[in-house]
């Protein structure tokens, strides 16, 4: 598999690590019990498109959400994690969804 | 339908025959619903949860639902290695109860699954290692299972072929379960619905299961691709779909579905005895009754449905392969091939009902539910006829998550991919 | 060396052949000769060799089928000693001088094999026999059945040394991946190469042209392996363009990677200095044309395993390619008309033909006019019922259209029952080719993004049209990725038919034991019987079907075997092929040694080694070294008169506890962190409180994961204002810094901070003990004062040191003792340690290892890599205090959980055998004093251990449930893996100092 | 006494010629990374850079020369550089001055050592570590990339048209990555296929 960081270009998967779905958020600290249960344990996991968080460590140092396809594996989309996350902010979208 | 006892004698007494009197291992069923129990996956766990409840749960009208094949699934994929040498007392006794199931399995089902048992040793590299498998040794004596502690001559003497000489990580000595060992994966599959079967239960391939109805709070049944069935009750053991088929009944489980490769080399004439972890690196090897070397290391570490994996992993394993077994190197890989592995946020299974009435879980196996399939029929069994855990499995419950009574044995925290 | 046999099946020179050199070798013990060019199976097929192997489970007697890398039969171990190959199809072997083989999994010789016995048991070996039985009693199976299965199991016998050869990886990036090099490939590449592309065409054969060197037939006239060498040349000339030959694509993978195996050295006796004998390729392809050509296959008839019943395509291969004729007297079996090359080709060598068995009807294809032209009898609708000879083809029973049967001597029976394209590659990623009724073959559907199939590997069969087919790929591919590329003008090929009409199997009804064993699969020895019984106990699916008979699961795949036997399935099961489906192919293409897969990072380099700059002085001092991830350090540093490593260690301990010693903590991860919120965001890493840190200050601070158990500590300084510099434990350092970079970039992007690792940029040396003040003030200069007023306890400062040597300076004490951590540029950490050695022996300074850091911490009652475990919480820590409840961290939520604050969790206490001599073992469980050794009374365990020099006893710490509150008890250590019960009392987990005064002094 | 703390370099050896190639350690450079404030700290430190040195601090993986040839800034992640310089001439006290305020200035001198690459077909052995494409239309003179070699994290910077390439590598695997490349140029003049593409 290669991802194309935004940053260094198309990299094989021995440069990247990989964290988890992308579209769960930090819950604030006085939200409930649940919504902090929630974030930390309980995934989606779809069959098919899937954002999810990787680690260019080997590379730029980016954070990346990538946007792929878990049944072939196919990449539809990478964007550096912190844009996505200050666009986020900005627009306060909140949760999950990149267009 | 009556089937043949196997034995020496039916075997000979059909070589006679021509082998014409041969009868399917189960039969084709069709659904004929409502059934009391519905299990959905026809994997190791699934037809082992059929078989139980029949056998030990007087259960009548039992299903067993596989969208495909049945043990097509990673019942029929695994490195089938068999042991109980956990160190949680939330698992040990669970695995340990597995581990007495498989020893007396093949004449409990009249199949031979060639339960072997020639160990498990588990090196270790450092005194640290050492001190945590001195740990899990302790803590499987102490729930009855058998534990070794071998230094390195041990070692040396039992494999003196592994690298001694020029290691980047030295061999300081293992742990050695010898009444862990490997069984013949496809066999315990084939041998459950066989034995199942003769007890009524319907194994019901090609028949994928679509949606759940619920009525009234209450599971009644399941839409599958051969039409709606009724149940009772309605037990999922999906293994690496367990979210997909918890999706229809709108639960989110802290599962992700990953990747796992395997291996086997061209057959060879036998020279590994036992089953070897290396604890430096991402590798694992047996030796099939065939000859093939069976081996394995890491997930690939990404979300993944596709049953494949990458290039990465294959070296990687392969890397630890030659740095623990310096012989093996001009031996050929003969075909790699991926699993879909129900990974847990804690690394541990799930056996529990869930908040859908008459719906219950059997998921979160990771990399390790082959070993656990005798004891995941049992206990799965008792939660679905009696309604409260097998005592072995009291820890496997769904909410352990919210408590924060994780079974966390790698302690790696909420994050699959590094159980 | 006796003198060779000749080659008397040697007809003629063959177009890959060399006849003007002659090389040497022995298989089994006997010398042979062949040329440049030969295989193994064409040079010793040249003498009349036609027993090369026995069968898997029947032994039977076994010759070639085919002459490339499908052959299930003719397996050899090549080579001996640490470079013994087991399993080596003899058919891709190229013949080098003294090559030298064995045959395999026969006892006592080939020809005579004991275990041939088992073919007098087949009807009690089919398939899934042992699944019936062996089970009674339980315990034999593992002390008789298994062993028993165990030592007839396997073909080769693997090498028992290390290999000595050399492995190397390399990875490639391509516009245009062309697999295979037959007409189809060649085009293709000259197509995209004369565009400008970079092309990458590899062929997993010696030489390039696939069927052009085994075919007669002509392109523009000439031989067609001429005109491949031409276009070779003419790709060599082309500076985009790289043909590798010997390297196979073994496999596609996700974005457009493939695996490929290059055979650098196997074609030669051994290898030069320092070449690698194979090399892994990586490729990276925007396009993918797999022009890979297409495999024949065999027809299921009884005893059609007999040495000398080839492919028919093979046949020609070995007589054109190689100039062999692999008998003398041949009889057809066909169903299409390309096998009637066959007859004309052994024709034209002089071999006769007694028979043309073709199973279609009268009147479709040319076989009638074939074998008149050749003088054979013909048998238009017929079969081939039955081949006689032990160990070598005598005769057949031919049944004609009719029924009636005959037997037709005969030495050699050429068979095709069609071909099918070889799409492995194109089904890796999962996808399923789809059945053709008129080609008789499955051809690739979908394939994966980038890919196209090309010539035979497509179906297009005909040359001039895999020509074009080819072309056209390369065309297109090299257009795709942006190239102007147009069609090459190509050579003018003989037409060709194929007309091929159904044929898997000369059975007639069901097949059952009764019958003689005709095979489907040959390694695996799987009769069409063993399909019949399969079927008939339930396993129709064709993956049953495969698992149970263990059909296609031989060294070969299966790749001449699978489609007979799903053919047979569908048939007795009255399904069609569609219905019934294939078999998934994975990779290996063809199987690949694990070393090449490995590549060159070996023994002492699996893993590469990270050195501390003082790693030299250290290896000059004597000290022994442990790996500590991938970090070697030094453990201790023996002295000459000292008898084991616990006296080394010992008086290290004591030496830092009564003077001054020394220890390189580089490897601790360093952390440089700036920016105006940098405090803000230290504060939400680490559980403690982080505002109020005064310059010039450090503090301890330990970090959570987000689901509350603790992840890391260490000591952050801070430098200026907005500047910090964090410690890490040497274990978690890469991770931790990956951790701060996802907090940063992904939950608080607002933060304005920056880091960046300053582990490498740091030679750090601990300076502990009570005279640590007075050798450092010899090293650090004058302007600072290092009193305990002006630099107390927990300071920090940035200094110089020996006349102007920027450094840093810690007053951090992990041994409890009055200690610095002492930082200078890593260039100059090597002469720092000798400074040390040299300004210190005034005050009896030594270096100290990992081992005695280890047991001033444990003395000390400072958790680490044991104890923090990822299993354990602040509160088992007993840090439980440390956690702020006023600010929002990572992990301070689910640190509330419940199960995670139960004061019945183990928690950290200090123990003491109350014999001070009894060994403690890390490890060990505590139980309440005499309770029984059962997990109900489990209440802890041992995490770390020491002997404790300072305190004159075995030391531990470890974990137990109401720790705190149980000092004083006398609890039982277990050991129950070495028999040993300790009696060991509860005390404070801080063994030395427990007030902590050293600390200050 | 500061010569009583002499600089020890990470690799013992000095170089490897192997079929006219050479594989060398360079000496000590004066590194310093820069990192990027938020808010207007960037532009205003690609201002300032640009004022000072005459180099646009580059948005990609790229290395750029200061005007008087002293110093060159690396690509070393978004909002982060390395510049580099012969030591000796007060990099990092000069950086402070011109941007100290608006950017996180660290040493990195002694956190990597340099290994230089140079001779014909040190592509081809570049390739045995490095996964990235080398090819000249993809990767030519200051292009710069952080990947691995083997299974060490390396930036690779090639200097010049005819490859010549130089690898930052973390001081302490300085000596691994030095045997790994002298494992790889090994191979090369035996090799069949060995040709640059
Ligand atoms: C490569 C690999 C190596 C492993 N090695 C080991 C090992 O050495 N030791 C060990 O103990 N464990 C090992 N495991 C883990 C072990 O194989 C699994 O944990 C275990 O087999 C899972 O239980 P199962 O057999 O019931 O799963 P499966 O066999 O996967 O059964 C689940 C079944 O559910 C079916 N299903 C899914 N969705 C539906 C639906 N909607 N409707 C109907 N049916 C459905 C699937 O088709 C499948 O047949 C390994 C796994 C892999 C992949
Ligand atoms: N008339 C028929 O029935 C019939 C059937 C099949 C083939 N053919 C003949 O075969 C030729 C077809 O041309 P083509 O170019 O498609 O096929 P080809 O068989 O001539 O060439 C395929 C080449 O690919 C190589 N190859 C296969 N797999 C590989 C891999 N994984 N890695 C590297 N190399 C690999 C093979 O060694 C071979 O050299 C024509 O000449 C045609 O006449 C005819
Ligand atoms: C323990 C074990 C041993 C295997 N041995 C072989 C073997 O000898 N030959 C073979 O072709 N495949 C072997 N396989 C792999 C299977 O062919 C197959 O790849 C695997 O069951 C996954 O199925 P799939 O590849 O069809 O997805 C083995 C699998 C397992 C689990
Ligand atoms: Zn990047």
């Amino acid at each position: 598999m290669r991802l194309t960081c935004p940053s260094c270009g198309s990299r094989g998967l021995e440069e990247f690590t990989y964290r988890g779905d992308a579209s769960v958020r930090r819950p604030a600290a006085d939200a409930s019990e649940q919504a902090w249960v929630d974030y930390v344990y309980l995934r989606d996991n779809p069959c098919g498109r899937h954002q999810e968080l990787w680690y260019h460590g080997a590379g730029c140092r980016s954070w990346l959400v990538v946007t792929r396809d878990t049944r072939t594996h196919e990449i539809f989309d990478v964007r550096n994690a912190r844009d996505v996350a200050l666009t986020e902010r900005q627009t306060d979208a909140g949760q999950g969804e990149i267009a | 339908m009556q089937t043949n006892r196997y034995s020496l004698f039916s075997l000979l007494w059909e070589a006679c025959r021509g082998n014409t009197g041969w009868k399917p291992a189960w039969r084709k069923a069709e659904p004929s619903g409502p059934y009391d129990f519905i299990i959905v996956g026809g994997g190791g766990h699934g037809l082992a949860t059929a078989y139980y409840l029949a056998k030990r749960y007087g259960g009548k009208r039992i299903a067993v639902v596989e969208k495909g094949w049945i043990g097509g699934g990673n019942v029929g994929r695994n490195t089938t290695i068999v042991r109980s040498n956990y160190l949680l007392p939330g698992n040990e006794p669970f695995y340990e109860c597995s581990m007495k199931l498989w020893e007396g399995l093949e004449q409990d089902i009249n199949y031979n699954a060639m339960v072997s048992q020639r160990g498990v040793l588990n090196l270790f590299h450092n005194d640290a290692q050492r001190a945590a498998y001195i740990r899990r040794g302790n803590s499987m004596i102490l729930h009855g299972a058998d534990a070794v502690l071998l230094d390195a001559e041990a070692v040396r003497e039992k494999i003196p072929f592994l690298n001694f000489n020029d290691a980047r990580f030295p061999i300081k000595g293992g742990l050695l379960q010898p009444r862990g060992g490997t069984v013949r994966h496809d066999a315990v599959a084939w041998g459950y619905a066989r034995a199942a079967d003769r007890l009524g239960v319907d194994i019901i391939e090609n028949c994928e299961m679509t949606g759940l109805r619920i009525e009234q709070g209450r599971a009644v049944g399941i839409e599958t691709t051969k039409g709606f069935i009724a149940a009772g009750k309605i037990g999922l053991a999906c293994a690496g779909n367990s979210s997909r088929v918890a999706a229809m009944a709108g639960l989110r489980l802290p599962i992700e579905s990953h990747v796992l490769q395997a291996f086997v080399s061209e057959g060879l004439k036998p020279f590994i005895d036992c089953v070897v972890t290396f604890g430096a690196g991402h590798f694992y090897i047996s030796q099939s009754d065939k000859g093939g070397l069976v081996f394995g290391g890491d997930i690939d570490g990404y979300n993944s449905y596709a049953q494949r994996g990458n290039l990465p992993v294959i070296e990687d394993v392969c890397e630890g392969g030659m740095a623990l077994m310096p012989r093996i190197g001009r031996v050929r890989l003969l075909r790699h091939w991926g699993g879909l592995m129900d990974m847990s946020m804690d690394g541990s299974p799930i056996i529990d009902h869930t908040p859908v009435d008459g719906l219950y879980l059997n998921a979160g196996w990771c990399y390790g539910g082959f070993k656990a399939t005798p004891a995941s029929g049992l206990c799965f069994a008792h939660l679905l006829a009696r309604d409260e855990p097998h005592p072995v499995a009291t820890a496997y419950r769904l909410d352990r998550f919210a408590r924060g009574a994780v079974i966390d044995e790698k302690g790696m925290g909420a994050q699959p991919n590094l159980h | 060396m006796s003198a060779a046999p000749a080659q008397i099946f040697r007809v003629r020179s063959g177009n890959g052949v060399d006849t003007s050199q002659t090389l040497h070798f022995s298989f089994d013990g006997k010398t042979y000769t062949g040329h440049p060019g030969d295989t193994l199976a064409s040079a010793l097929l040249a003498h009349g060799v036609r027993l090369f192997g026995r069968s898997f489970k029947y032994h039977r007697p076994r010759g070639l089928l085919s002459a490339g890398p499908e052959e299930p039969n003719a397996l050899v171990e090549l080579r001996d000693g640490a470079r013994r190959e087991p399993n080596t199809r003899v058919t891709v072997v190229e013949l080098f001088d003294g090559l030298n083989a064995s045959s395999q999994n026969r006892w006592p010789s080939l020809s005579f094999d004991a275990l041939g016995m088992n073919g007098l048991f087949t009807s009690v070996l089919g398939a899934g026999f042992y699944y019936k039985t062996f089970m009674w009693p339980a315990s034999f199976w593992e002390k008789l059945y298994e062993p028993m299965i165990r030592r007839a199991a396997g073909l080769g016998r693997a090498a028992d040394e290390a290999d000595p050869d050399l492995y190397e990886k390399s990875t490639a990036f391509c516009d245009v991946l062309v697999v295979g090099s037959g007409p189809a490939g060649l085009a293709a590449a000259l197509a995209a190469g004369r565009s400008g592309a970079r092309v990458i065409l590899c062929e997993q054969d010696a030489l390039p042209g696939g069927r052009l060197r085994d075919e007669s037939a002509t392109l523009d006239g000439k031989a067609g392996w001429q005109w491949a060498e031409q276009v070779r040349q003419e790709l060599a000339g082309m500076p985009e363009v790289r043909v590798m030959t010997r390297t196979c694509v073994f496999g596609a993978y996700d974005g457009g990677t493939y695996g490929a195996l290059e055979r650098v050295a196997d074609h030669v006796a051994l290898p030069k200095d320092g070449q690698p004998r194979q090399r892994l390729w990586r490729i990276v392809a925007r396009e993918c044309v797999m022009a890979t050509g297409a495999i024949e296959r065999p027809v299921v008839f009884p005893n059609n395993d007999r040495p000398g019943v080839m492919l028919a395509g093979a046949v020609r291969t070995y007589l054109n390619r190689f100039g062999v004729s692999p008998g003398r007297k041949a009889v057809l079996y066909i169903c299409n008309d390309d096998g009637l090359r066959t007859a004309l080709d052994l024709r034209r060598a002089g071999v006769a033909i007694a028979a043309i068995v073709d199973s279609r009807p009268a009147g479709v294809g040319g076989g009638a006019q074939v074998a008149s032209q050749c003088g054979a009898a013909f048998f238009p609708g017929g079969a081939i019922a039955d081949c006689y000879g032990h160990s070598g083809v005598k005769a057949v029973l031919v049944r004609d259209a009719s029924g009636k049967a005959r037997s037709i001597a005969c030495d050699l029976v050429a068979m095709s029952g069609g071909w099918s394209p070889n799409v492995a590659l194109a089904t890796h990623l999962g996808n399923r080719p789809v059945w053709h009724d008129d080609l008789c073959a499955f051809l690739p559907s979908t394939l994966p993004p980038g890919m196209v199939a090309a010539g035979a590997a497509a179906g297009v069969f005909d040359t001039a049209e895999a020509l074009h087919d080819g072309a056209v790929a390369g065309q297109r591919a090299a257009v795709a990725c942006g190239f102007a590329a147009t069609l090459p003008v190509l050579p003018e090929a003989e037409p060709t038919r194929y007309a091929i009409r159904a044929l898997f199997h000369a059975l007639k009804g069901v097949p059952s034991a009764k019958k003689a064993k005709a095979f489907v699969d040959f390694q695996n020895d799987v009769t069409a019987k063993d399909v019949a019984l399969a079927a008939r106990e339930g396993f129709v699916s064709v993956e049953h079907l495969k698992r149970y008979t263990t059909l296609g699961m031989a060294t070969d795949q299966g790749k001449t075997s699978n489609i007979n036997a799903l053919a047979l399935l569908a048939e007795i099961t009255e399904r069609t092929i569609p219905q019934t489906g294939t078999t998934l192919i994975r990779p290996p293409v063809q199987p690949v040694a694990i070393e090449a897969l490995a590549g060159p990072h070996r023994g002492t380099h699996f893993k590469p080694t990270r050195l501390p700059p003082t790693h030299q002085w250290a290896e000059e001092q004597g000290a022994v070294f442990t790996a500590n991830g991938l970090w070697m350090r030094a453990q201790w540093f023996p002295r000459s008169g000292e008898t084991d490593w616990l006296e080394t260690v010992s008086r290290e301990v004591r030496t830092v506890r009564e003077a001054v010693g020394f220890c390189d903590v580089t490897t601790l991860g360093k952390i440089d962190i700036q920016g105006p919120d940098a405090a803000e965001f230290l504060n939400r890493i680490y559980v403690n409180a982080w505002l109020k840190l005064a310059v010039g200050r450090v503090r301890y601070g330990l970090m959570l994961r987000e689901d509350g158990f603790a992840y890391d500590d260490g000591t952050t300084a801070r430098l200026g204002e907005n500047h910090y510099v964090m410690t890490t434990t040497t274990a978690n350092a890469g991770g931790v810094m990956a951790h701060l970079e996802f907090c940063h970039q992904w939950l608080w992007p607002e933060l304005d901070v920056q880091f960046i690792s300053v582990t490498d940029e740091w030679a750090q040396i601990a300076v502990a003990g009570p005279k640590s003040r007075a050798v450092l003030e010899k090293i650090v200069d004058a302007s600072f004062d290092l009193s305990n007023e002006a630099f107390p306890y927990m300071a920090a400062a940035e200094l110089t040191v020996c006349g102007g040597v920027a450094a840093r300076l810690f007053r951090l004490s992990f041994s409890g003792e009055l200690a610095y951590e002492l930082a200078v540029p890593a260039r100059y950490g090597d002469a720092l340690a000798r400074l040390l050695m040299k300004v210190g022996e005034p005050f009896g300074i030594a270096p100290y290892g990992t081992e005695a850091l280890g047991v001033l911490r444990i003395e000390k009652g400072h958790p680490a890599g044991p104890e923090l475990n990822g299993q354990t919480t602040a509160h088992d820590l007993g840090m439980g205090r440390l956690l702020s409840t006023k600010k929002d961290f990572i992990g301070s939520r689910m640190a509330q959980r419940p199960a995670l604050t139960d004061p019945a969790r183990p928690t950290l206490i200090g123990i003491q055998p109350v014999n001070p001599e009894d060994m403690l073992v890390a490890g060990s469980h505590l139980l309440p004093q005499g309770a029984s050794a059962t997990a109900t009374s489990d209440q802890g365990w041992l995490s770390s251990v020491a002997w404790s020099p300072s305190v004159g006893s075995w030391i531990g710490l470890g974990f137990l449930t109401n720790g705190p509150a149980r000092k004083g008890e006398i609890v039982s250590v277990h050991n129950l893996l070495a028999g040993t019960i300790i009696a060991a009392r509860i005390v404070d987990p801080v063994f030395v100092d427990p007030k902590g005064e050293r600390l200050h002094g | 006494m500061a010569d009583q703390l002499f600089p020890v370099p990470p690799v013992k050896y000095g170089s490897l010629r192997v079929g006219g190639m050479t594989l060398e350690q360079s000496p000590f450079a004066e590194t310093v990374s820069l990192g990027a404030f938020l808010g207007a700290g960037r532009d205003e430190l690609v201002n300032r850079i640009h004022e000072m040195f005459g180099v646009i601090l580059p948005e990609h993986p790229r290395a750029v020369h200061a005007a008087d040839g002293r110093c060159t800034f690396l690509w070393n992640g978004p909002g982060q550089w390395l510049a580099i310089a012969v030591e000796g001439l007060g990099l990092l006290s000069r950086l402070r001055e011109v941007c100290g305020d608006v950017c996180a200035l660290t040493s990195q001198s002694d956190s990597r050592a340099i290994l230089k690459l140079s001779g014909p077909n040190v592509r081809e052995v570049a390739s045995r570590l490095v996964p990235i494409d080398l090819h000249p239309r993809v990767f030519g003179k200051d292009h710069v990339a952080s990947t691995l070699a083997g299974h060490i994290p390396v930036i690779i910077w090639q200097t010049e048209d005819a490859p010549t390439y130089l690898f930052l590598v973390f001081r302490s695997l300085a000596a691994s990555l030095f045997h790994d490349f002298s494992v790889a140029l090994n191979g090369l003049s035996y090799s069949e296929t060995d040709s640059c593409v």
